[in-house]
Parts: C-alpha cells; structure tokens; sequence
C-alpha cells in the first residue's frame, strides 16, 4: 500500500509492507520495522529497533488523530501521488475556516472582502459557556462569509473562505 | 447540630463527583441533579439518587434555584454542596436554601453578596487593611467614566465582571481603542456565565503573579488558612496549572499574605472554606484580587500537602462541627501539582473540542491523583465547561513532584477529542517553569514556541497510521487501499482533497 | 557510582510497571522483557524498550536468567531490577549479575542465599538473637523424621517450602494421618513454582497474628525499618488485604519488632530494602519467620504512610547512594489499606478466573492510588500470578482509610472475569475487620458467612440483565426472545438447560 | 418478553416491557420502573425510584455476569415455563462440575463410583501456578470421570458428574 501522509506542512510518500507478523514501513527515505499489535480499544504498541511506543489512533475525517507519550499528532491520508506531481496544497489555494465545535456565531470580526493576516480574528463564536476568537487560517482576502451572526452552526460548518 | 443523612449536590461533572465521594466516605446519602444532556453523566450514575432538573442549557437546569430546592424536598435532603461555578456563589440561592430550611453548605447568603460582588469585596478588603489592586471600588457602566478611570491607572487595565469568577467576563484592555468593544465582549460574556453584565476597571499588572490562599472557619470562631497555591499558569485568565508550595513565596511573604487572609476572614466572619485570591508584583508586594467563597478547581493541591480533606470538612463545619485543628498542626508536606485537562486545542489556541471519548487511560502509581469525571464512550456536551478530568501530583519535593506529573502526563490518554494533555507536556518540560521562574506571562510566552514533535516520533505517528488504516482495509494487497470496498478509506479521501481545494 | 542511565526490569505485570514508573521519574531508561503470552502486556506497551524472553510458561521465559542477562547486555543495561517473584530471590540469578558486571538491585547474592534458603535465615536470626517460630532449623525429607518433629511440635504444623514465598508450597498439617499427603502436595508446588522441592517443618499457631517490617539499607552501614504492615488477612496463606499501622501493634511492640529487625539486619550487613515477617502471638510475642529480600507486593501501603518511595530509594541504594534520612526522621503518618484485586472467585474459594477484560474503571478521588497491570481489552495469560490491580487507600486515621477504601471498591470495576472485589466489600463491612481486631482465621471464618446480595440488590440485577437480554433482541416484540433470529439468546438457553440436566 | 431468571437458587419469572424510553419489568411479584441507559463498554445506569445504580454486564453463557457496587452477581436466563411446571432443578438431578479455567488435572481424589459431600474436593487442578480443588457440587456419587491425572483441559470442559 502506497499513501500519501500529511502532518501540518509535512507530506511525505509512505508505503506498508507486510511481511510475516510485522511490517516494513517507508516513510519517505526512512524504513521501520514494526512490530504491532492492536491492544483494542484504540491503543496500539508498536515496537521499532527494541524500541516501545504506546500510541492511541482514532479515526477522523481525512485520516487519524494519534496520541503519543504526551504529545498528538493529526495524520491525514491520501492517495499517492505519481512521482514527479507536487502535493495539492500551499500557499496559492483558498484556505477554509470551519466550525471547530458546534455553537453560536456571536459576531464576524473581518466582513467578506475585507484582508486579514494568518492567525487574525475572524468570527467570535460562543461555545462551551466560552466566547472563542476563530482565527484567519492564512494570510489573504476573506473571499466569502458563510454565516451570520446569532446563527447556530454545526460541527465542520463552512464559516469562511481566504484566498 | 449533628452530621446529615442526605446531601444534595448542585453541580456536575468532576466537582460534583468529588462530593459524592466525600459524602460516601462520610457516610451520607448523595442525590445528584441532572440537565437532560446529563442523563449519562458521571455523577449521575455515582450518586446514590438522582433528579432531573430540566434542558440542557444551564439558565434552564443548573441554575434554576427552584428546581434545584424542588429537587432536595423531593429527596428530603437536609444539605446541598453547590461545588464550584454555577450556583456556588449565587446569594439568592444561599437564602432560598436558608429560607427553605435546607443548609447550603458554604457560608451565610450575606457574606456570599458582599465578596460575591467583586467591587463590594474590595471596600471590605480596604476597611480590612488588606492591599487591594489600584482600581474603582464601584462597577462601572458608562463609557466615559470607563475611559476617565482608564486614563487614571494608565494602560493596560482589566475589565472584570462584577460577579462571577473562572476568567469569564474578563478582558485585558490595552489602548482607548479597543476599551468600547472589550467593554461590550466583557459584558455580554458576563452576562451569558452568570446573569449579571457590571464590570469594574482595574490596573493590570505586567507578568504578575496569581497566588491565592485557603482559608477555612467553623461556626464558633476558629478559623485557619492553609498556605498558598500558586495559580499563575493562565490561558484566557483562567487557571490550567496550580502548584503548592509556590517557587516564587518566600516564608515572609507566606506568613504575611496568611495574617492577611485571617484578618479579612475575621472582619467578614467568615465561614466554611474559601480562597483569597491575591496578584503579587515581581517585587513580591500582594495585592488582595478578590474572594472566592467556595471550594476551587484546585482544591487538591493543597489537600496534598496539608493530608486535609477539605470537601470533608465543608461538611463537617456545615453541620455545625468545630475545626479539628489549629493553625499550628498545619504544615506544608511535600509538593503538589495540579494539571487541569481540558477538551480543548493547545495548538488551536485552546478551543474547545467537545465530542464522545472513545478510550480513556488513567494515570497511577505513587504520588498520583486523578479527579476524573468522563469515562470511556462519554459524549462531552457542548454546553459546560470543557474540564475532563484534573491529575495531581504529590512528591517529596518540587522536583519530583514534577518528574511524577510528567511520567502521569504520559501515561493519561484520552481518546476521541483533542485535550490539553499536550500543553501540560510542554509546560514541563518548559525551562521557565522547570526552574520555577515563571508569573502569568507564561503560556503567551510558550505560544510563541511551536509545539514541535521530532522528527522520529512524526516518522513513527505516520507509521502507525498507515499500519492502522493498511489493516482497516482487511488485505495486504496494495491496490485495495482506496477501492470502493473501503468506504471508510474513500470517504477519507474525498474529504482530504476537499480540504485542500 | 553515579545513577543508572538504563534499568532492564526482569518481570511483568503491575510489579514490572511500578519499577518502570520509577524509573521513568529517575530519568532512567527502562528495558521490558516479555514472553509470548505478554507481547500485549502492560509492562511492555510502557517501558521505553523491550526485549522477548522465550515462550509463555514461566520457565522458558521468565525464569531464564541466560535469557534475561543476554536481554541486559543486548540492550546495554546497566542495572536489573527483579521486582518480587521469578528470579527476586534467586541467589544464582544475583550472582550471574554480578558476574556480568550488570548491577543487581538487591542485596549482596550472599545474603540472597542466606535468608532465601528459610531454615539458614532461621538459624542466623537465632544467631542474632531474634525469635524464631519453633520447628526445624534444616530441611526434612525423611517422612519418618517428619512424623518425629511434628510430633515434638504438637498438631497442627506447617510444611513449608525452604525457598521462596508467597504461600505457594505451603500445607497446614492437622493430623499425623495427613502428613504424608500434604508432604508431597507441598513437595509439588515448590518445585513447579522455585524448582526446588525442600520443605522444612514449623509450629503451627492458632489464629497468630502475620506482621512484618520493612527496612531499608545502603552500602555504607545505614540501616532504618519503616515500621510495620498488618498481613493477616490471607487466603491459601496469601495476603490478600494489608494495613499499616497494624491496629494489633502497640509502640512497645513496634519497638521491639523494629529493634529486632535491625538487629539481623546488622548480623547479615543488609542491603537494599527487605522485608523481615513475624507471627505474633496473641500475647503480643513475636516469631521471625523469614526474610524477603526483595520489593514486597505491599511496599505501597508503607509508601503512603511514610511519604517516602521505596521503590526510588532501592535504586538509588544500588548506585551507591546514602540513605538520605535516619530513623528519627520517619514517622507513620495517617493510615493506609491496600487491597488486592486478582482474577479469583471469591464466591468459589478464590478459583482462579482467567478471561478476557473487557473493560476496566480505576476509582479516583483523594487518597486513593491504584497500581495496576491489566487495561480494557487484556486478556490475562494463564501462566502467570493472576494480580490484576491492588488499591491502596490513605487516610488521617484507620477509620476514614476504611471508608476510602469501601468508595474505592465500589466505584473500581473490572468487567469480564471474577475478582476479588467483592470479597473485599464484604471485608470492609465485616464487624472484626472494621473493629480492628483480627488474626490470620479472618477469611477463612468469613467463608462460613455465605455473601449474600439483599433482595432488592438481586432484584435490581435480575432487572438489569433482563433489559440488556430484551434490548439485545433488537425488538419490543416479547415474541421475538429466543427466536432462531437472535443466536446469542438461543445459545444461552441452550447453555442454561444443559446445566440442569 | 417473559423469561425466566435463576441466581443460585433462586428462580423467578420476569417479565420486560418497554414502555416509552423507560422499561417496566417484573420481578416475580414486585415491578420496577426503570429508567436505563447503556453509557457503553458494559456499563448501564439505572434509575429505579430516583434511586441511581450503576451496574456492569457481561454475556456470559446461559445469561449475564453482573457487577454492582462492591458485589456480581451471576443471572442466567432461561425461557419462560408455563404456570404451574417447576423450574428444572432440584436436589433430584445430576450436577456436572467443568473446569472454571484452562489447566492441567494434576489429581482426581474421588474416583468413579466414590461418595461425596458437598462442597468436598474431588480434583487438583493446577493454574495460574496454583494448585485448585475443585469442589463437589452437591453430595451424591460421583457418577462419571472424564479426565486423568496429567490430562490439560480448556474451560469449560466436563471433569466429573456427581449424581
């Protein structure tokens, strides 16, 4: 199985082998050899070189959210992509903002066309007995707004576009 | 008075399941209330009884005095703990439980009105020759007074709700500009969180440090504090770490903030377990914040170091009890540290990330306390307070109580939901705090810090993916990854392209 | 010497994940060993590394010392801990270590030898001038010599095995006609548990008091005891519940015990920590009866009521550290309980009951720790002791840890297999146990009291496993129970009638 | 749905109705209103006259293997029988005892055709590096044996009938 794997700005070109009860694993130029088990409920021991890791996987939408000792990971998965084709991401793509949670859109700070910097407030939504500032996902022009104020969105809910 | 039969507990989550241990230890039936998004909840299905008290929304179960007193006639319960938040430090409550001839279990509804109204707190504290943070002693509505009283202390200032607590209605305002819409988020976030949209001005200090003591008092005059927690590690002014002893405390500053806590504790007679919640500036001068008259989040850490159960003796003194103790049978034993987990994203600014937890790992072994109130297949509603579950540390000094936490850090595992296990990760490890050489600057200044993960352990995250999703299509043949057999498998696809439109 | 850099911990289970704790605190690298049947096991999943030992029974794999040295030295450990059982007491097994320049985390191989062959240790306590129970002070093998001794003794005696512990190879002899039974029971169990079939004979005592101290030693001549724990309560002459202080100890006694255990413990230059037992007579007489020289499974009970970490300190002695306190410096604060949670069957005379877990919830809350080794989803190999958790409990004084203690097993639950859990319900409630005043008769007089359920409890699960069947069913229909379309329910109709054939 | 319940010895004829989102079940003579909730992984709550219990439940062959506070209990399930015939049990029947776990039979102290009492040891089992009596389930005679010494079994296999 050959995949695509996506950690944040990371893409890197993963292949799974099995072979006997373990398995090789590429990720990009680096091979591990991986004793796994399935431990249920979600948590895993994978061994690599004597080496013990006890790591939780769930699935969400585009691939898994993993915990390590202390730490967790989103790794999104997609299909390989022929040698040669760059990834489908960076910084010339429109960037969407979605509803991290269900809850109440309290007031949209940057109205459509209006510009904004990565990591700039652009929708103050309630949630959690909780006002959060939702942020610009990258630098641009907010191209479309998609909610209103008072509205009552669900989880994943497209609330903004940048370009 | 003698001890209860029956106590009804108004809250939810890990709080109320705290009390319904202390109530089983000591031997008193526990009724648990209940939101009808509650139904599963942890303390409902610990308690010994149970009531409905209404829809999910707070406004219309957890803070309905009337049901909620229903409720304890209902049951013939003789007490109620109101835990933290919502109704904790409600007067109109204390007095309908008085009225009612049911004992609210904290101090009377009067004491509750004159700290609960931050600003009236302050005059008390002044009267008290408590040091107070420069600022109005009123609550303050119009703009131009807010501007005038701005202009005095000089920028930055706070807005704070005139009741209420838990870094709601909070803002830190740090040009004119922005003073009219922090004004407004102040009070409609006020409002929202505890029906009440007053805010008052106060100086706010660079990098302070937050430090609060634990005072306790019995009905016949005996009153204790027991020592300081240092309360500094702050998102959105709101507490995450708490530890005790405080690195930055020195013996004279503890024994002065102590004398300083008993002499409000004695003008206000005071009863039953509170916390006075004080900023210290670099130059290690305290200035009285304001009073919480009821049990905190963090209470655990100082029943660690003092081997004193606080919840325990809320009820003992409740039903008329004496403190067991003086002043001088309280030492500081070791270290303790608190981590609060939240449903929430340390790498998205710590928003909330409610959903359903799939598996749940508690951390063990010595020195290590979990005060949980989630379990394995919980959904976390959207309409409370995102707190999981607190751990707490215990070590023979800071040092170890610290090398306990990180290795308890690692070992809790909460599956389903991003929490903000991640960020105490970081925080441990974080040289500042390490060295205990931090004030309330310190999760801004971490902010600015990636959280990297090395490069070997993203190698090995994206192997276990790839293994997990490999063995979720149920073959080892390559070409079936993304096959039309694997729904799951394209259906993560499509949304993974989508993303990146 | 300066501290380790990397431990390999040879064991497995709740021991093996308590030294991994440790280490992890230390900053020490752990190593696992496993065998087949532990490739999932809890001890593996967290240590920093592992290495397989061998296939599942004991001896192909835990016992393997060739195994577990090449383990070490593959890994470049430079020390070994033994936790208690397999190889912990095994005299060779220090040796090889000590041959391989590997450091073993106990006492000299000497001392292992010494105090590990029971009827040695007998005869050097008396040596020391510490009391031992009346018996043999060599092995006995000649069935004849047996019937003489015990008939010196006088019914009923103990045949014991002269290496290892933990009540296996162990027979209470009641009259002559059983001796040579018992004999050869006793005779088969230790040599399929030690490998070493050499029993010794002891007096037996009504109804003695099982009391042991712990103590502590560096390479430097230290030595301290860290006061007592309270064993009587066993099953199969297995502890299953331990307290401390003993509420039987008065401090003349704890004295004199204290007194006495430093004295063989200077005879022998003792290292590391130990664990010396005594049977104390109802006149408050004590008896040494032998020495553990390793971690005792109830190390935690003492760790909570001296605040100090045993299982840190033994590494720490081992790299040549100082003991960093002295006698007077230790103090038995509050009280601690530990109960024991195995997959046994009370209500079967503690059959055990291996199975698949299918899920587990930790108690929590103050003064509550939990040492466990299993997790939702393991299933317990049938090769190993089956100690699942053990729940240790602290409070001010003996009462409230109690009360801890009885929330603790209620809300702790492990769901798949038959447990001690409600044995130790019950225990909790017994009058002599609540009173304090019990001796090593106590389980064996509570099999007498069946454990009943009251009706209404009954009642409730008959209702519960009833809505689970009709919910299982998938319909409402009262019609559809037991039709060909749900197979579980049929199965179980089948199973049941079969049962009452 | 009517069914009947046995623990130990007691049996009792229990009827299930569901009845809007609450279940009203029958316990020979005495009826529960029960409001119940499966909060997953085993783990029920139920709420019978405001009063909350949490319980644990396990398949387990012929029924259910429950835990409630500090105590299991074991509830097998059986079919209803028709008004006025007496549940298949008694003193009168012979009683099988199986292997509770996986092990090896190390000695049979009751041989074919002996008398037992209740609750006397009739095998050695050894597991989990224990040897284990295994009990008489009444008294009578041991009718059949079905293993010999050295012999390993699995759960659940036939060692003796006692008649």
């Amino acid at each position: 199985m050959i995949v695509e794997a996506r950690v944040g700005d990371r893409v890197s070109r993963v292949e799974v082998r099995a072979v006997g009860d373990r398995y090789l694993v590429s990720v990009d130029d680096r091979t591990l050899d991986v004793d796994f088990i399935d431990c249920g409920d979600g948590f895993l021991s994978l061994m690599v070189d004597g080496e013990s890791h006890d790591v939780t996987v769930e699935r969400r939408s585009g691939g898994f959210a993993l915990t390590l000792r202390g730490s967790r990971v989103i790794v999104d998965l997609g299909p390989s992509l022929p040698a040669g084709v760059a990834p489908r991401h960076g910084s010339g793509s429109a960037a969407r903002l979605v509803a991290p949670m269900p809850g109440k859109i309290v007031r949209i700070l940057v109205p459509a066309g209006g510009s904004v910097e990565a990591a700039q407030g652009v929708v103050v939504m309630e949630a959690m007995k909780m006002e959060n500032e939702l942020r610009a996902p990258r630098t641009g022009t907010v191209r479309e707004v998609h909610v209103q104020e008072g509205q009552t969105v669900e989880t994943g809910a497209l609330l903004v576009v940048v370009e | 008075m003698s001890a209860f039969r029956k106590i009804l507990v108004a809250n939810r989550g890990e709080i109320a399941v705290r009390v319904i241990r202390a109530c089983r230890e000591l031997g008193i039936a526990s009724v648990a209330v209940y939101s009808e998004a509650d139904r599963g909840a942890l303390h409902v299905t610990m308690a010994d009884e149970a009531r409905p008290i209404g829809p999910a929304p707070s406004r219309e179960s957890y803070l309905r005095i009337d049901r909620i007193l229903d409720a304890a006639r209902g049951t013939a319960a003789e007490a109620i703990h109101p835990g933290y938040g919502f109704l904790a430090e409600n007067a109109a409550f204390a007095r309908a439980c008085e009225d009612a001839g049911i004992v609210f279990i904290g101090p009377r509804s009067e004491t509750i009105a004159l700290m609960g109204e931050k600003t009236s707190a302050r005059r008390v504290a002044v009267e008290a020759g408590v040091p107070v943070v420069p600022g109005t002693l009123e609550p303050v509505a119009d703009i131009d007074q807010i501007h005038r009283e701005a202009e005095r202390l000089g920028f930055p200032v706070m807005l704070k709700a005139a009741v209420g607590g838990g870094g709601k209605g909070m803002r830190l305002v740090t040009s004119p500009s922005d003073l009219e819409t922090s004004l407004a988020r102040a009070r409609s976030e006020a409002g929202s969180a505890f029906g009440d949209e007053r805010v008052y001005i106060e100086k706010a200090f660079a990098g302070p440090h937050h430090i609060e003591i634990q005072v306790l008092a019995d009905h016949h005059g005996n009153a204790v504090h027991l020592f300081e927690r240092e309360c500094s590690v702050q998102r959105r002014h709101q507490k995450v770490v708490e530890e005790s002893p405080s690195p930055f405390v020195t013996p004279e500053l503890r024994s002065l903030m102590g004398d300083l806590a008993m002499a409000l504790v004695r003008k206000v007679g005071y009863r039953n377990a509170g916390t006075l919640e004080f900023l210290v500036d670099a130059d290690r001068h305290p200035f009285f914040l304001e009073m919480n008259t009821r049990l905190q989040v963090e209470h655990p850490v100082t029943e660690m170091v003092t081997g004193i159960d606080l919840v325990k003796l809320q009820v003992r003194i409740a039903a008329g009890e004496r403190l067991p103790f003086v002043q001088d049978d309280l030492r500081q034993r070791g270290h303790a540290i608190e981590c609060r987990v939240y449903a929430e994203d340390p790498d998205r600014g710590f928003l909330p990330s409610p959903g359903r937890i799939s598996a749940v790992r508690i951390p063990g072994g010595p020195g290590i306390r979990t005060d949980s109130g989630v379990y394995a297949g919980y959904e976390i509603p959207i309409h409370y307070d995102p707190l999981l579950s607190k751990v707490i540390a215990h070590g023979e000094d800071r040092e170890s109580a610290m090398a306990r936490m990180r290795r308890a850090v690692a070992e809790h595992r909460i599956v389903g939901v991003a929490t903000t296990l991640p960020f105490h990760e970081r925080l441990l490890r974080h040289d500042a705090f390490m060295a205990g050489n931090y004030d309330t600057s310190l999760v801004e200044r971490m902010a600015d810090d990636p959280s990297a993960v090395d490069e070997p352990r993203l190698d090995l995250a994206i192997a276990a993916a790839a293994i997990a999703s490999f063995r979720a299509c149920g073959r080892p043949n390559p070409k079936a990854a993304g096959s039309p057999q694997s729904p799951w498998w394209q259906a993560g696809v499509a949304e993974a392209q989508r993303g990146r439109e």
